[in-house]
């Protein structure tokens, strides 16, 4: 027998190959040379392993191939997803050279590349079978890594992501066999026939594959699972999920909503998750206040932020995902880059970066971290000179463009709040009268630097060179 | 050139916030140059035009650099006030806050020189960064770096909601400059009501003022001579350039509303400067309904209302620097705002009894200074218009002026020596200086208000009301 | 599409598939053991599992059945994870009450 | 601005007019600046330039009665304020005059400032005041255009406030100069309206302009710019009931209110009127409403003149009056009498001042009439000095004051007012009445300055005029030659007495050759009273009064009865009077108390708890939202998984209905 796939097809995910490939060589060679090798080869392997496989799928970049029968598609869209993904590894691995305690070991590493193996997949699934394994993929290793610091609060996260995000892969499990069921394919481009928009179990199926969605993109109410393990998870993980996660589920959710829809259904059916991205712009950004805990603070600004970007999406405009895109990596630049300042921060076994307490008077202490956290702050509101600025306008243009006022006026609102709560930590570090608690602070490692300065070079310089992608379309075969 | 003109203060603000030291005279040195070099190099580059693609999709948006006849002195007023406001630094650590002057001054050369709608609402936030530092460092309380940032966040969004849905409907963005009825249909009243809410909220007017006294009071003096000064007048700029220009059937259509809201403000910022204990927030309440006035002279859209307006919006700028720079200068000799306590400075201090004279005078509208005429030629404008009511409301709030004027000067100024209270030096040269031109400028200004006024303010190009068609250019 | 499967109409199918998943639902939701949850998840995916094989018997593709393989595994593979860190949990809380781990809250 | 320009004067280049007009401004700035280095040289120096200033009026004076095509005096251009508007300079017969009296009477009231404010530590700062007085008054003046006299107008309120306040530490002259500020600004609001609705008519802010079109406004539009101008009128010549700044403004010292309070600031009003008599001429209506209120202000000074018992409060009472007659003869359109009195009245009640000044400081600040007394022979040259401005304003026939009152009074009965002729007529009565009550109380009778003030019913000294312990700079000590401040006042009882002497002759007095090109020859109503028995009425008045005033304080036994009788009115005043018939009052609850109850309602109320109360309500809301928010974050696996349950009931329900349908 042999197998029905094509070079083609393993040409298509060898930039996948390489990286799980890259995560094996990581544990071998801590296997082997566990005695001499540093963490920083596993660390250094890690990186470059990524980087290569950046560049692999750079390479795809114009081409439009559809591996596996379809269940694979490489294109801009994939390419473009998938280098965000990359990014937001990066940007963890990044992190993982912070200086003091929870330190990774080469295990860890090797699972957040297959964890990112996971995403990359995402990018390019184009069926419910593919879908489901790249989710699993991603979240069976994030269930691990979240669980992988010696803290109780981390063995939590690890309990509480697991059984709630079961359940939800569960529910989206089901709702792909109703697609099945309707369609009788697993792919999702055979959704987009007329036919669907009288059939029952199309639209229970979408229901249940939409709260799938909606649990991985931790939109209200699925979101209560988020702020609790982003604030047990180890910092490179908490950041590998906000932007890694969000990511790959968007382009899913991007792919399921332009490509496997029949359009005269597609506005209607969608509904639900416009509104849930509205209620999530307003909760999130409400939830952020009175936090003590960075990483927390930041899981709920993510949940508003993916309610930005899927604002952008309403309408299902192409030019609405194009910004939703960009957008996305904004976003992911933005959040690196404070999660960043809080690795330089954290040089103890504490992670004093990820609590609040740390930034009374940093303004005073370290005036670099505490204008880098400023600025990334002040970029996740909104204000210029950041990529996040034009970030909001562009959503905004889509989604007036799209006729989606109240959304628009929603995202308004939320953004106003959310200067309050970002606000609220600037404050905290330039208010003179605030007592300096003598949170002991060491030198920092040269890795997070590195990464604060490209995020930050990258968040402004997105707002110059605004990368508005093109040919993204089509999304299916 | 142009480019310069932004980057140069906003370099030289940054590298000073990056930099070491605190020696009071090198920090005020170099900002002064940076501020008159910017006022040398707004003069060379008057007619200059720079244009760089930004965006083509959702719209055409360019950085788009070019200084209009308002804008040229909008920008001449600013280098003054920061030149003067730079002088009167007297703080013991003068290199956060010269530095922030300087970005303060890039940010709204910035915004008066964008061409572009998307650019200018880029300025319109970025310049809310620097002074939220300031009151978050050197404010008297945190709340009112909240108020401040919050206040005019809300109002930069429904900004940016405006440019958006703007540049959507009319495919471009790069529009500041030119005239027309750009937008017209059902989204018209939106977009128009989300700038005049956004330019509201920054000038202030009623009811969303409730920021601006406290955060007046709240800004070390300087800083408060530039934002009473200069940044309230980014609302009015972008009244002018922006709705008078390009929605002007909307501004006809809503400009009861607006000379309502206008009228009000006059009256009650009027009223309520009357009963003020701060010295500060007089000045605040009193801007709050002089800059009414010039709400209310746009809404008539009366060419002689709009050409006192342009005037009024320097005159009104020179006496709120000279004042806040003057009762800087008080605060620090007394210690204290609370005109319950302030007296006897004239006798004490003549020459800064004199300036704070001049200046306060120039608020109250002495004629023969710079207020004088704009307050003049804004009210015969507005009955022209036919609004004698609101005129009758105009000429009541000059009545209250002088009232509250009065109070603030006569409190502070005259009344016996306290004699247990210790003699401080009266104004040094440079404290003088930094006050001065400001002075010689209102009454240059008020002598001679041609330089104004034939300079061209009232040239923005603006569209026939009756003209639906779509942007000229000028 | 074929109605019935082995004489008993497809709907039979779905509705048994439903009717399991939504026990197992009502399992993770309400029960606090988190193994008897983790078995409750195993509900829900199986009844998947089975809606996948009644539909690939229907439309005659046998995707559906690949499908079912693939969650066979995957939930294998769960399985040992969520065993292995309820495991850590139990070690270091000494008991497995989902109600008594809430350090991370608010 | 298409309009034609009408240019009142003869234009062409008058440098000499302007060499006037600048050259107090120049002394002002020297003196303001180079105080410290000029000391006493800056009186000297200010004094010199008041007096050149009145040289080059008098060589302006053919430039101002030339006459050209029907173009009357000299115009000046200066500069173009704004496109369409110009400003410029205008020597008339009517501006000349009051420039004459401006820098005339203004350079020797320098000369005895010289005197008066010897050894005062600010005396380079007074003189700039007065200097820069000088300048704002011939702004007001000589500007041929209305705003020039806007500016003007409110340049000569600063110098006013600036002299009120001048002993600023004195918290009495403070409130006083405030008052009179805000009033005045009130009355410059009056006049800017004015000017709003003659640019809104005829695009111009010219008088040529304004005045030409004098007939086209229409009844409605020129009565409403009648009352504006004269709202600012009334404000600056103190006319009811905007005078209550003016006997408060007795603060300043004595020279500013012989300068500004007496002889030509508060005669502004006056000028503006006879400026625009061409508006006036046009408007029944505005010449009753004016001359009425002239008359009334006329008769309300008077009456509050008799109970008052400062020197300077009682010949503000006075001029107030006074000025009543000049407004209500040039309201009803007698421009040449009012102007007379204009004229006359600069005179005698200059000298009134300056010799009050002598008194007070020769008491050393007393101001109090009561605890003067028996000055005649301390004081003589003080004494002949106020006996003959006395004589002149009640109007005693061969002074000054008889020929021009008697012109006002007979001019209201000839343009057909006979009210106004007998209010006139019967405040010239109470002229005489209150300032002979004055002579003979200061002068005559015991010296009381030992008394102790309670028996003479002074209750609060303090409060009675500029009481000595508050001037602490202690400029009484040091005496200036005596001849510096009896100089000017000599000089000053020349005209005092033969100024009216002009009007003599009827139509072909001087006066009238003088005035008639500017304001016409009058056409009157035929009256059945002549002049001559108009002069005979009031004079019976003027005796009746004086009779009186002598009964009361003159005779031997009112003299020595003094202390009682004084003590006795003091105690017994009415309230009414005493608190001037309630005008302050009345206005301060109006207007101050009304305008600072609502600041308080704003800035305690509105503001912080309506208006930013939704914001604030807003930000709790938010802030509470956040607490409810992490309330549900119950740190439960349960309670969220119940989250997840809800949510996908919701959808679940949502797209079981959709799918079904």
């Amino acid at each position: 027998m042999t197998l029905p796939f094509t070079h083609v097809d393993w040409a298509a995910i060898a930039p996948l190959e390489v990286l799980a490939a890259t995560g094996l060589l990581v544990l071998l060679l801590d296997l082997v040379l566990r005695p001499f090798a540093p963490r920083a080869l596993s660390l250094g392997i890690a990186i470059l392993g990524t980087i290569a496989t950046a560049v692999m799928i750079g390479q795809q970049y114009g081409t439009n191939v559809a591996a596996f029968n379809g269940g694979y598609i490489v294109g801009n869209f994939s390419v473009l997803f998938g280098g965000v993904v990359l990014l937001g590894t990066l940007g963890a691995l990044a992190l993982m050279g912070r200086g003091g305690g929870d330190r990774e070991s080469a295990g860890t590493i090797a699972l957040l590349l297959w964890s990112a193996c996971g995403a990359l997949l995402l990018a390019g699934a184009s069926t419910t079978m593919t879908v489901f394994l790249g989710i699993e993929l991603l979240s069976l290793s994030l269930y691990c890594l979240c669980g992988l610091a010696d803290r109780a609060s981390a063995r939590e996260a690890a309990l509480k992501y697991l059984l709630l995000s079961s359940t939800a892969s569960a529910v989206l499990l089901f709702g792909m066999a109703l697609l099945f069921g309707a369609s009788g394919s697993v792919s999702l481009a055979a959704l987009a026939t007329p036919a669907m928009v009288g059939n029952p179990l199309f639209w229970m199926g979408s229901g249940f594959f939409l709260v799938g969605i909606a649990f991985k993109l931790s939109l209200v109410p699925f979101h209560a699972w988020a702020p609790d393990v982003y604030e047990g998870a180890p910092l490179p993980i908490t950041a590998f999920m906000t932007v890694v996660t969000k990511a790959a589920t968007i382009a899913i959710f991007a792919r399921f909503a332009y490509a496997a829809l029949p359009s005269g259904a597609s506005q209607m059916l969608l509904l639900p998750i416009w509104i849930v991205a509205g209620i999530s712009m307003i909760v999130g950004n409400v939830g952020m206040l009175a936090q003590h805990d960075l990483k927390r603070l930041l899981g709920y600004s993510g949940i508003a932020q993916v309610g930005y970007i899927l604002a952008a999406l309403a309408g299902t405009t192409r030019l609405g995902l194009r910004y939703a895109f960009f957008y996305l990596a904004v976003y992911a630049v933005m959040n690196l880059g404070a999660f960043a300042v809080a690795a330089a921060l954290s040089t103890g076994d504490a992670e004093e970066g990820a609590k609040l307490e740390t930034y009374r008077g940093l303004g005073a202490r370290r005036p670099l971290l505490a204008a880098a956290m400023t600025f990334f702050l002040l970029a996740l509101a909104g204000l210029p000179p950041t990529a996040g600025f034009l970030g909001k306008i562009l959503i905004l243009a889509a989604t007036a463009g799209s006729g989606y006022l109240w959304l628009a006026a929603l995202l308004l609102v939320g953004t106003a709040i959310s200067l309050y709560a970002y606000a609220k930590v600037i404050m905290a570090m330039y208010r003179p009268d605030h007592r300096v608690r003598t949170v002991e602070l060491g030198t920092s490692a040269p890795l997070p630097w590195v990464s604060l300065a490209l995020c930050l070079v990258a968040t402004i310089a997105f707002t110059f060179y605004p990368l508005l992608p093109t040919g993204l379309f089509p999304l299916v075969k | 050139m142009l480019l310069a003109l932004v980057l140069l203060p906003i370099l030289a603000g940054s590298a000073m916030l990056l930099s070491r030291g605190e020696d009071r005279r090198v920090y005020r040195g170099i900002g002064v140059v940076v501020a008159l070099a910017t006022l040398a190099i707004a003069i060379a580059a008057r007619s200059d035009d720079w244009s760089v693609p930004w965006l083509r999709a959702p719209f055409v948006a360019n950085f788009h650099l070019g200084i209009g006849t308002l804008a040229f002195w909008l920008i001449a007023l600013l280098a003054l006030c920061t030149a003067c406001a730079v002088l009167a630094v007297d703080s013991a650590r003068p290199r956060a806050l010269v530095g922030q002057l300087l970005l303060l001054e890039g940010t709204m050369l910035g915004l008066f020189i964008s061409r572009d709608l998307l650019l200018f609402a880029f300025f319109y936030d970025l310049m809310l960064v620097p002074v939220f530092f300031v009151l978050l460092e050197r404010g008297e309380h945190p709340r009112d770096a909240w108020r401040y940032i919050i206040y005019n966040f809300a109002g930069g969004l429904l900004l940016l909601f405006a440019t958006a849905a703007f540049g959507v409907l009319h495919g471009t963005t790069d529009v500041i400059g030119t005239a027309g009825n750009a937008i017209s249909g059902t989204w018209a009243p939106w977009i128009f009501w989300g700038f005049a809410i956004a330019f509201l909220v920054k000038t202030p007017a009623f009811p969303l003022h409730t920021w601006m006294p406290n955060t007046y009071a709240s800004l070390p003096a300087p800083v408060a001579a530039v934002v009473g000064a200069v940044q309230s007048k980014a609302g009015l700029y972008g009244f002018f350039v922006i709705a008078l220009a390009l929605m002007p059937q909307e501004v006809a259509r809503y400009s009861g509303t607006l000379i309502v809201l206008g009228s009000i403000s006059l009256l009650y910022g009027a009223v309520a400067a009357l009963v003020q204990t701060d010295a500060k927030r007089v000045v605040a309440y009193s801007s709050l309904s002089h800059l009414g006035l010039i709400v209310i002279a746009i809404a008539t859209q009366q060419p002689l209302a709009l050409a006192g307006a342009a005037l009024y919006i320097i005159a009104h700028g020179l006496f709120t620097a000279a004042l806040f720079i003057g009762l800087g200068y008080v605060e620090e000799r007394e210690e204290t705002r609370s005109l319950a306590r302030l007296r006897g400075i004239g006798a004490k201090n003549p020459r800064l009894a004199g300036a704070l004279t001049i200046a306060g005078l120039a608020m109250l509208g002495l004629p023969g200074l710079a207020g004088f005429v704009g307050e003049l030629v804004i009210i015969t404008g507005i009955v022209q218009s036919g609004n004698i009511a609101v005129a009758v409301v105009a000429v009541i709030s000059v009545v209250l002026a002088s009232a509250y004027v009065l109070r603030l000067f006569q409190g502070i100024v005259n009344g016996p020596v306290v004699h247990d209270l210790p003699v401080r030096r009266d104004l040094s040269w440079r404290e003088g200086i930094a006050i001065a031109p400001l002075l010689l400028a209102l009454l240059y200004l008020g002598v001679n208000p041609h330089a104004v006024l034939a300079g061209g303010a009232v040239a923005i190009p603006r569209a026939p009301l009756s003209s639906t068609s779509g942007v000229s250019t000028p | 599409m074929a109605t019935s499967f082995a004489g008993v109409p497809i709907f039979y199918y779905e509705a048994l598939a439903s009717i399991l998943f939504f026990i197992g639902l009502t399992g993770a939701i309400a029960r606090r053991n988190p193994l008897v949850m983790l078995m409750s998840i195993e509900l829900m995916f199986n009844a998947a599992n089975l809606a996948f094989i009644v539909f690939a018997r229907a439309w005659l593709n046998n995707a559906g059945q690949i499908f079912a393989f693939l969650v066979i595994t995957v939930a294998a593979a769960e399985a040992a994870i969520a065993l292995a860190i309820v495991v850590v949990v139990f070690r270091s809380a000494q008991q497995v009450d989902v109600d008594e781990v809430r350090v991370l809250h608010g | 601005m298409a309009n034609p320009e009408h240019v009142m004067g003869v234009v062409g280049s008058y440098p000499l007019l302007v060499a006037l007009w600048l050259l107090p401004l120049f002394g002002a700035i020297l003196c303001w600046a180079f105080g410290p280095q000029l000391k006493r040289a800056a009186g000297w120096a200010a004094t010199l330039i008041a007096f050149v200033a009145f040289g080059l009026t008098i060589a302006s004076w053919g430039a101002g009665t030339q006459s050209l095509n029907g173009a009357l005096g000299a115009d000046q251009p200066l500069v173009s304020w704004m496109p369409g508007f110009h400003l410029g300079l205008l020597l008339d017969p009517l501006s000349l005059l009051w420039a004459c009296i401006i820098t005339g009477v203004g350079a020797l009231i320098h000369l005895y400032s010289i005197g008066y404010m010897e050894g005062d530590s600010a005396f380079a700062r007074f003189f700039a005041y007065m200097n820069f007085f000088l300048f704002a008054m011939l702004t007001l003046v000589l500007s041929d255009n209305f705003v020039g006299l806007l500016v003007g107008w409110g340049l000569v309120g600063l110098a006013s406030y600036f002299l009120i306040g001048f002993w600023f530490y004195k918290p009495s002259a403070v409130a006083a100069a405030r008052k009179a500020f805000v009033i005045n600004v009130a009355g410059d609001v009056g006049i800017m309206f004015a000017i709003f609705l003659i640019v809104q008519k005829t695009g111009s802010i010219s008088f040529g302009n304004a005045f030409a079109a004098a007939d086209t406004y229409g009844p409605t539009l020129l009565l409403a710019i009648c009352i504006s101008l004269f709202i600012g009128a009334a404000a600056k010549s103190a006319q009811v009931p905007l005078h209550t700044w003016l006997p408060d403004a007795m603060e300043g010292p004595t020279p500013v209110s012989a300068l500004i309070h007496a002889a030509t600031m508060v005669t502004a009003g006056v000028y503006l009127i006879a400026r625009c008599a061409p508006l006036w001429s046009h408007d029944g209506n505005a010449q009753l409403l004016v001359g009425t209120i002239g008359g009334v202000t006329a008769l309300v000074g008077a009456i509050l003149g008799m109970v008052q018992w400062d020197i300077k409060r009682i010949l503000a009472y006075s001029t107030m009056s006074q000025i009543g007659y000049m407004i209500m003869g040039v309201g009803v359109g007698a421009y040449e009498a009012g102007v007379a009195h204009f004229f006359t009245h600069a005179f005698f009640k200059a000298q009134l001042f300056l010799g009050s000044g002598l008194i007070i400081h020769a008491l050393a600040n007393e101001q109090d009439v009561r605890r003067m007394g028996g000055l005649r022979k301390r004081l003589p040259f003080a004494f002949i000095a106020m006996l003959v401005g006395v004589l002149a304003i009640c109007g005693i026939p061969g002074l000054s004051g008889s020929f021009s009152k008697d012109a006002v009074i007979q001019g209201a009965l000839e343009h057909g007012h006979p009210w106004l002729y007998a209010v006139g007529i019967v405040t010239a009565g109470m002229t005489a009445y209150y300032m002979f009550r004055m002579l003979f109380v200061t002068f005559f009778g015991k010296y009381r300055g030992e008394v102790d003030p309670s028996e003479l019913g002074i209750r609060h000294p303090e409060f009675a005029g500029t009481a000595t312990h508050l001037a602490d700079d202690g400029h009484e000590h040091h005496h200036a030659p005596a001849w510096l401040m009896n100089v000017p006042v000599a000089i000053l009882i020349v005209p005092s007495i033969f100024a009216g002497w002009l009007l003599y002759g009827g139509a072909n007095s001087p006066w009238h050759r003088f005035f008639d090109p500017q304001f016409g020859v009058g056409h009157f109503v035929g009256v059945p009273i002549s002049e001559f028995t108009t002069t005979l009425v009031t004079l019976a008045c003027v005796v009746v009064g004086i009779l009186i005033a002598y009964l009361r304080y003159g005779t031997k036994a009112a003299r020595e009865g003094a202390i009682e009788r004084l003590r006795r009115e003091s105690v017994g005043m009415s309230p009414i009077l005493a608190n001037a018939f309630y005008f302050d009052v009345a206005l301060d609850a109006l207007f101050v108390k009304t305008s600072e109850g609502l600041g308080r309602l704003v800035s305690r109320v509105l503001d912080p708890h309506v208006v930013d109360g939704a914001v604030r309500e807003s930000t709790i809301v938010t802030q509470w939202s956040g607490a409810l928010v992490r309330s549900f974050q119950t740190g439960l696996v349960r309670a969220y998984a119940v989250f997840l349950a809800v949510g996908i009931a919701c959808f679940a329900a949502f797209y079981a209905f959709h799918g079904v349908h």
